[in-house]
């Protein structure tokens, strides 16, 4: 294979796989950053996926073609809805947002699978028939080079995923919105000091970190698995987790953290194509992606600090 | 109301406040919540089989839930449980099939082969963190997946010639017995459960009662000052991740030595580390609170089986439930306050 | 869905009139009985049979416990003996250590397992030519490819995929020596991404057929073969499917699927077991004289439907009469020529 | 008589303990008001009930003459009350003008325009005399600077009348100076000012008048102009108080401590420590006087081994330390009470009891093979509590429960018991009142009689002229002077922290 060849195969894919987890990821990044810690994503996922999927079968004779971008909608209202139960648990009831956290992930697998028992009388949904499929970018694709290998066989949840991560950031970093957020997470008290409601911000942070679950969820089962079952959402939360800590919290770097999975993913299964690592058993390949992450972090990462004040509790009143 | 007892009430409510929950959503969902809670019931304490099953369940509970907690008493999230559980499980299985030795001699090695498993997989997260400040939580999610790669590679390719399957143990590696099998109708309950009460009580002595525990525990709650008092602040991270991971190997060889007698390759995890998040929160992270709630999960889980066939129900409703109590206990915060109210009504 | 747990046993069977007290049940391994894979195939047999000798769903009828962790097989196994069914199989070879303990323990119940061998007096061992319709499906795949270039994704490297690779290579091989197979493992069974990762390279690098034999991961496969289609409804791209018919992943796509009929031998061994034939002790093979494999419809969109059909119909000819043993092992096939 | 606040008859609890009874106090336009007060006396209390953090059980709050309520700091802010937190209520991470329109951003099309902001921030800024970067992080700026902008954030949101709340504990000379000057120009602005201060120089220097409270409890209001501090100070306390700490001549003998040409780097890697030199000995003080930021909290570091040295030398009794770790140096007879009491000097969620083995746990007969010994362990921490008077409910209470002077009490009994010959002190008595302050100087003190070398570091010039026997001024990381304290002015002790050479510092003070 050439280059040019692998590159054709490896982005779509890398961009493809990334796509989830950066919107996950981006929904770790309002949590944590209004200082409320969220190991639930996976479970945010997992309510993503499946509002996701259920709706795409039950609508798709109303909305046709629309029906995929609809149910992310869903999912993201579904996601929202669901970290509520965060919010209220972390925030309000001061419970350790680390178990509450797993419970909400214990929680979402049980209730999902439950549902799905209950509506479909069996343990996984059927396939639905839109989702979310390969396209050219109008224009783009004809740019010589980079139009083949970025703009081609590539998927619009892909660019969604890279333009969210840069509105993200523009909201993060440059409104007052964010602003405020940011001082939540940081020293709640201050913020208090300055006339902001420390509880309402963070229940923001919570739900919009739902909204951005369910979606990432949503964009998952859609583009990838098409149905919904007990093995659909199997870690992709905790990577996306990975992704937010890797990426320090920052909306952009967390592109580029999920990003590096994705591509760490596809470059093992490029691997063994490639002449010189035909050769090697197959299990160097199978943990490739997870040992470059680790050496990524030792080698150039290092040290990231979390949001000084996420998982702690705001108390009036207390110091 | 003394405090005391106000400490015991508020878990006890929490899962009552759970059941009732579930209860409300089988209402809902059109199911009969009596046969429900029956079959779970019967399923779990029906038989001394059950019970049997029961106290096999709740054994690698125990110790995984140790493992998250002991890291988390040091201020780290272990949340790599399931690697070091999955490579435990191996080295113990390996020790075990490779080698025939007399009991005395081969069961101790199979068990410590599990324990040094789970610790050095432990080790790397630890010294990454002690020695670059890489977070924790990545490298453990990242090592769970080489741990079930690797652990399905040597089964294959060293173990066994392209098998799926270790095949059994010696018997002289064994953790079951025949006369617990026989005081439990055949269950596959074992003696793992003395070693994993033991280790509730070393994690609260080491914890609790010792110099190491002090330094552990001053880590945990200010690297600074641990610094300040001379306590070498790196070490203390590499050792609590290597306690961890050792208590998770631990917990392996329960499954390799114990309930399975055997290691296949695997699909996916086992889940038993992830449960022991859930079981080492619930548990407050103390040894007493992790044994009790790792109590309640096998007792819900080996229950959960039997609601299909007896009730028709299905068994994730058991999920719901555990969440659901989890959920509250972490939430206690506001039974607390409606105990205050209710107990400041009887002053009155 | 109200009163589930009544209409098991009040509701009399619509079909069939009970003509017995035999009662039937299986345990699932995690993935439950509808993975559009064996279990499911399995649960689907159970269900005819139930419905043909007029049993009804619950106790004393035909039934499922579903695992959730490999530790509950055994339970789950012990549980459905202890609830006096005749006859108790354990689904997939996961199961094999669980079913010959709790054989051993329960003497009196009769156990079966699939895909695995236990050699125990009141345990019937079914086992599947994977390879015999793995075969059927290279033949297909290498009498339709274009490009002369065609992949096969597994999911683990263990013995029963082996066999479909084997066979699968075989039957290629056969058909057309000169076809290029890429074949790759994923190393799991329910990642979608890396099959549809997977896939996706095998057609960029030229790949026109692919045969996936990954239980959820090959969900991925379908994805990327349908999509692919969609966008260029020119190209040729297929997919082949496995253990279930299992066209509706994408009816465009799929040509085929290598068919294991476990709905087949659930119920031809549950009649036995009923009529008091118990295999105990035995393995029961099923292979293509059995009807126990096959392979599914031709697509009828496929340009060499014809072809494929006639052809396989000639080597299964040839397989039946014992001409051709169709290699179930790499080291097999090494040594396997169809001539 | 025009007064713009008026708390009446405030009464705050909390879960039943009175933090505040019946207290009042009545701001007139244009003045600065002291309010004084032991630590723990309620002061801080009474200011966040004004400024709407907390919600008092009973009394009235008017705005000239208007009765008000105040639920939150967003209503406080809009009645133009202003508040400088005894704690800074800062964000490290955002600039000075970030932290500054916290809240009430300045935006355009939805984006927060901060070039604006950052030109409204200057002007503000320069019309009050208040100097500040406005695009600076505020983990890089000094305390001074951050003060400013706590200021600054009163100012820009339009307050007219503004708290401070012990603003000086944290500062230098040079500093306070300013900051009084500060507090004049907002005066003539038309500002009107409560202050809140352990110190009665600076009651005296700027108030009008001052009212004091002693345990929650209001003793009244006093002219400041017809009163003076020792009366002040009586009133405060309920008792007499004396203020210059008596002790003997020193009688230093051997050098304990000799540092050589140290070298120490800050996190950011810049050299903030520069070739120090300096030596202690045995039954003297050595005080060190500087601004902050002049290295000095390195410098401890470096010497007790929380941060690596880059070159030198730190000689203990003769034996080299340099680059040691904490325990080797703790071991070898160095005690310190670290300037962050509650990052270094204690694990708050430890009880106080545990807290006062920090560094012993392992020795015997705390530890014996490994294993604690409780009872020894607690029956250590009751004496230490008992002889150096920490009120605390028990020794088994959490150290986060304890009030900062008696923490500090603590760690002070905690390092004086392990009979070092170097203790060092840095900064023991910031935000302390003058009982806890004066039982501190006399600890001191006592270690000097008792022949040990004493280090201590303070930004309070009068701490160091009263406690030290010889003071060395540190300036960009380097002793530039050292001085007698009998012979040498406070103008003299600044310029020389300021960086002037000791001639023209001699000189200057002197005309
Ligand atoms: N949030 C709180 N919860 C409970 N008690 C409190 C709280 N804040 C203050 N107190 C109590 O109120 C008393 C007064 O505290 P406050 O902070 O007002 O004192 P202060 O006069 O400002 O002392 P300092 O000079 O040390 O700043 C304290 O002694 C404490 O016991
Ligand atoms: N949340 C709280 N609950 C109960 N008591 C509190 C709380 N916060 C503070 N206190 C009490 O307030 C008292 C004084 O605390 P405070 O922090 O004002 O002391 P301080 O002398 O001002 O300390 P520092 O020098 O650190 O400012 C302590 O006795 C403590 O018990
Ligand atoms: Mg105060
Ligand atoms: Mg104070």
């Amino acid at each position: 294979m050439s280059l040019m060849d692998i590159l054709i195969i490896l982005v779509p894919s890398t961009l493809l796989w990334a796509a989830p987890l950066v919107f996950t990821a981006l929904g770790g990044i309002f949590s944590e950053r209004s200082g409320v810690v969220n190991i639930g994503l996976e479970g945010l996922m997992v309510i993503g996926a499946f509002s996701a999927i259920v709706f795409n079968l039950f609508t798709f004779d109303t909305f046709g073609s629309a029906t995929p971008w609809i149910a992310l909608l869903i999912a993201m209202a579904a996601g929202a809805l669901f970290s509520m139960l965060h919010a209220v648990a972390a925030i309000t009831f001061r419970a350790d947002h680390t178990v509450s956290g797993v419970a909400i992930n214990l929680l979402a697998t049980g209730l999902t699978l439950f549902l799905v028992k209950l509506i479909f009388d069996k343990g996984e949904t059927g396939i639905i028939s839109k989702g979310f499929s390969k396209i050219d970018i109008p224009v783009l694709k004809d740019i010589p080079v980079i139009g083949k290998i970025f703009f081609q066989n590539t998927y619009w949840t892909s660019f969604l995923a890279i333009l969210v991560a840069i509105i993200v950031w523009y909201i993060v970093a440059k409104t007052p919105f964010g602003l405020r957020l940011r001082s939540v997470g940081e020293h709640p008290m201050a913020a208090d000091t300055m006339g902001i409601n420390v509880t309402k911000m963070r229940y923001y942070g919570v739900i919009l970190s739902g909204a951005l679950g369910g979606l990432g969820g949503g964009v998952y089962a859609q583009s990838i698995t098409s149905n919904f079952s007990h093995s659909t959402i199997s870690g992709q939360g905790f990577m996306a987790l990975a992704a937010m800590i890797f990426g320090k919290w920052h909306p952009l770097g967390s592109l580029g953290a999920a990003i590096f999975f994705g591509f760490a993913q596809s470059i093992s299964i490029i691997g063994s194509s490639l002449p010189f690592l035909k050769e090697i058993p197959n299990v160097y390949l199978l943990i490739a992606p997870y040992v470059l992450t680790i050496l990524a972090l030792t080698g150039f990462i290092g040290r990231a600090d979390a949001p000084k004040a996420s998982g702690t509790h705001y108390i009036k009143g207390n110091r | 109301m003394s405090k005391r007892f106000k400490s015991i009430l508020t878990p006890i409510i929490a899962v009552l406040l759970g059941i009732i929950v579930g209860t409300i959503i089988m209402l809902v969902s059109g199911y009969n919540p009596v046969a429900a809670f029956t079959a779970l019931w019967n399923g779990a304490f029906g038989e001394v089989y059950y019970i049997g099953e029961v106290v096999r369940q709740f054994t690698p509970y125990i110790l995984a839930g140790l493992a998250v907690a002991f890291a988390f008493r040091v201020g780290l999230f272990n949340i790599g449980v399931e690697g070091q559980f999955l490579v435990g499980w191996l080295a113990a299985v390996w020790v075990g099939v490779a080698f025939d030795l007399p009991r005395v001699i081969h069961l101790p090695l199979a068990i410590l082969a599990a324990i040094v498993a789970g610790a050095l997989w432990a080790f790397i997260p630890g010294l990454l963190k002690a020695r670059f400040r890489v977070h924790e939580v990545i490298v453990t999610i990242m090592m769970n997946y080489v741990a079930l790669h690797v652990s399905n590679y040597l089964i294959r390719n060293v173990i066994t010639n392209h098998g799926d399957n270790s095949g059994p143990i010696h018997k002289s590696a064994t953790l079951r017995s025949p006369w617990l099998e026989s005081i439990t109708d055949y269950s596959r309950l074992h003696w793992g459960i003395l070693l994993a009460i033991i280790s509730c009580f070393i994690m609260w002595f080491l914890l609790e009662r010792t110099t190491r525990g002090f330094e552990l525990r001053s880590v945990g709650f200010n690297q600074h000052a641990a610094q300040y008092a001379g306590m070498n602040v790196n070490k203390n991270i590499i050792l609590s991740m290597v306690i961890s991971g050792a208590f998770a190997g631990l917990a392996g060889a329960m499954e390799g030595l114990g309930t399975f007698e055997y290691a296949a390759v695997k699909g996916g995890f086992s889940g038993v580390g992830f449960d022991g998040i859930a079981v080492a929160l619930l548990g407050g992270n103390t040894a007493l609170g992790v044994f009790f709630s790792a109590i309640l999960f096998g007792v819900l889980k080996v229950g959960a089986l039997n609601m299909p066939l007896e009730a028709g129900v299905p068994n994730e409703l058991v999920d719901i439930i555990i969440a659901l109590i989890v959920f509250f206990v972490a939430s206690s915060y506001f039974i607390r306050v409606f105990l205050d109210r209710i107990s400041k009504k009887e002053v009155k | 869905a109200c009163g589930k747990s009544d209409n098991t046993t009040k509701e009399p069977a619509k079909s069939g009139e009970k003509k017995t007290d035999f009662s039937v049940a299986m345990v699932t391994d995690v993935g439950g009985v509808d993975d559009k894979s064996f279990n499911q195939s399995a649960w689907e047999g159970l269900q005819k049979f139930g419905k043909d000798n007029g049993l009804t769903k619950g106790k004393g009828g035909y039934d499922y416990l579903q695992s959730k962790s490999d530790a509950d097989y055994s339970t789950n196994l012990n549980t459905l003996a202890r609830q006096d069914f005749d006859l108790v199989y354990g689904i997939g070879f996961l199961m094999q250590a669980a079913v010959e303990e709790i054989a051993k323990q329960q003497k009196d119940s009769k156990f079966a397992i699939i895909d695995a061998e236990v050699k125990q007096p009141n345990v019937a061992s079914v086992l599947f030519k994977e390879q015999e319709a793995a075969f059927l499906a290279g033949v297909a795949a290498a009498l339709q490819t274009k490009s002369n270039h065609i992949g096969f994704i597994g999911g683990m490297e263990i013995p029963v995929i082996e066999r479909f690779e084997s066979g699968f290579l075989a039957g290629v091989k056969a058909a057309k020596p000169e076809v290029k197979v890429d074949v790759q493992y994923s190393g799991a069974f329910d990642k979608a991404e890396l099959g549809q990762n997977i896939a996706s390279k095998m057609y960029s690098s030229g790949a026109d057929v692919i045969f996936h034999a990954a239980g959820g991961t090959g969900n991925g496969l379908f994805k990327e073969a349908t999509d692919r289609k969609a966008k260029d409804p020119s190209k040729e791209i297929w997919a082949i499917g496995v253990d279930r018919d299992q066209n509706d992943m994408g009816p465009d796509v799929v040509l085929t699927s290598a068919l294991k009929r476990v709905d087949v031998a659930v119920q031809d061994l549950s009649k036995k077991a009923m009529d008091g034939n118990f295999p105990g002790g035995e393995v029961a093979l099923y292979g293509l004289s059995e009807d126990g494999v096959g392979v599914a419809p031709i697509n009828a969109k496929a340009d060499k439907k014809a072809d494929i059909e006639a052809s396989i119909k000639d080597w299964v000819e040839k397989i039946k009469s014992g001409a051709v043993k169709v290699p179930g092992t790499r080291d097999e096939l090494k040594n396997f020529s169809a001539k | 008589m025009e007064y713009v606040i008026e708390m009446l008859n405030i009464r705050k609890e909390f879960n039943g303990f009175v933090a505040n009874d019946n207290i009042t106090l009545q701001l007139k336009k244009g003045e600065i008001h002291a309010l004084l007060g032991e630590n723990g006396a309620g002061k801080s209390t009474l200011m966040n009930v004004l400024f709407g953090l907390y919600q008092p059980e009973q009394g009235e709050i008017r705005v000239k003459g208007k009765p008000v309520n105040i639920a939150n700091p967003n209503i406080a802010n809009d009645l133009g009350i202003g508040m400088v937190h005894q704690h800074f209520m800062l964000v490290d991470t955002f600039t000075v003008t970030e932290n500054i329109i916290l809240g009430r951003e300045i935006t355009s099309a939805g984006k927060i325009d901060i070039k604006k902001a950052e030109q409204q921030v200057r002007e503000i800024s320069e019309r009050y005399g208040l100097a500040v970067d406005p695009q600076a992080k505020i983990s890089d700026i000094t305390v001074g600077m951050q003060q400013r902008v706590e200021i600054l954030k009163t100012l820009y949101r339009g307050a007219e009348i503004l708290i401070f709340d012990e603003p000086t504990a944290v500062l230098t000379p040079q500093e306070i100076k300013e900051l009084i000057q500060i507090m004049k120009t907002l005066i003539k602005e038309g500002k009107s000012i409560i202050l809140i201060t352990h110190k009665l120089k600076e009651i005296m220097e700027v108030s009008d008048r001052c009212t004091v409270i002693r345990k929650g409890k209001g003793i009244g209001t006093v002219t400041v102009s017809e009163t003076n501090p020792n009366e002040l100070a009586s009133l405060m306390v309920g008792r007499e108080v004396v203020f210059k700490t008596d002790k003997k001549e020193a009688t230093p003998k051997q050098e304990v401590l000799e540092i050589k040409d140290l070298v120490v780097k800050d996190p950011r890697g810049v050299t903030v420590v520069n070739g120090l030199n300096l030596s202690v000995r045995a039954g003297e003080i050595v005080g060190i006087a500087g601004v902050d930021g002049n290295g000095q909290s390195e410098f401890i570091e470096a010497i007790t081994g929380l941060r690596k040295a880059e070159s030198g030398s730190v000689k203990l009794n003769g034996k080299e330390l340099i680059n040691h770790t904490p325990r080797q140096i703790t071991e070898s007879g160095v005690a310190h009470i670290p300037q962050d009491r509650h990052k270094h000097g204690l694990v708050l969620n430890f009880p106080i009891g545990e807290n006062m083995v920090l560094q012993t746990y392992n020795k015997r007969p705390f530890s014996k093979n490994g294993i604690l010994n409780f009872s020894e362990i607690y029956k250590k921490a009751k004496t230490l509590i008992s002889e150096f008077d920490v009120r605390t409910p028990s020794e088994y209470t959490l150290a986060r429960a304890l009030s900062g002077g008696n923490q500090q009490k603590a760690i002070i009994g905690r390092e004086i018991d392990r009979n070092p010959d170097l203790l060092i002190a840095a900064q023991p008595t910031r935000g302390l009142d003058v009982g806890a302050i004066e039982f501190i100087h006399k600890r001191l003190i006592e270690q000097r009689d008792h022949g040990k070398g004493v280090l201590l570091v303070s930004f309070e010039l009068d701490e160091i002229m009263n406690v030290s026997d010889r003071i060395a001024v540190i300036y960009e990381g380097r002793i530039v002077a050292i001085v007698n304290p009998k012979e040498t002015t406070e103008q003299e002790l600044g310029l020389l922290m300021a960086g002037s050479n000791r001639k023209e510092a001699g000189e200057q003070s002197h005309v």
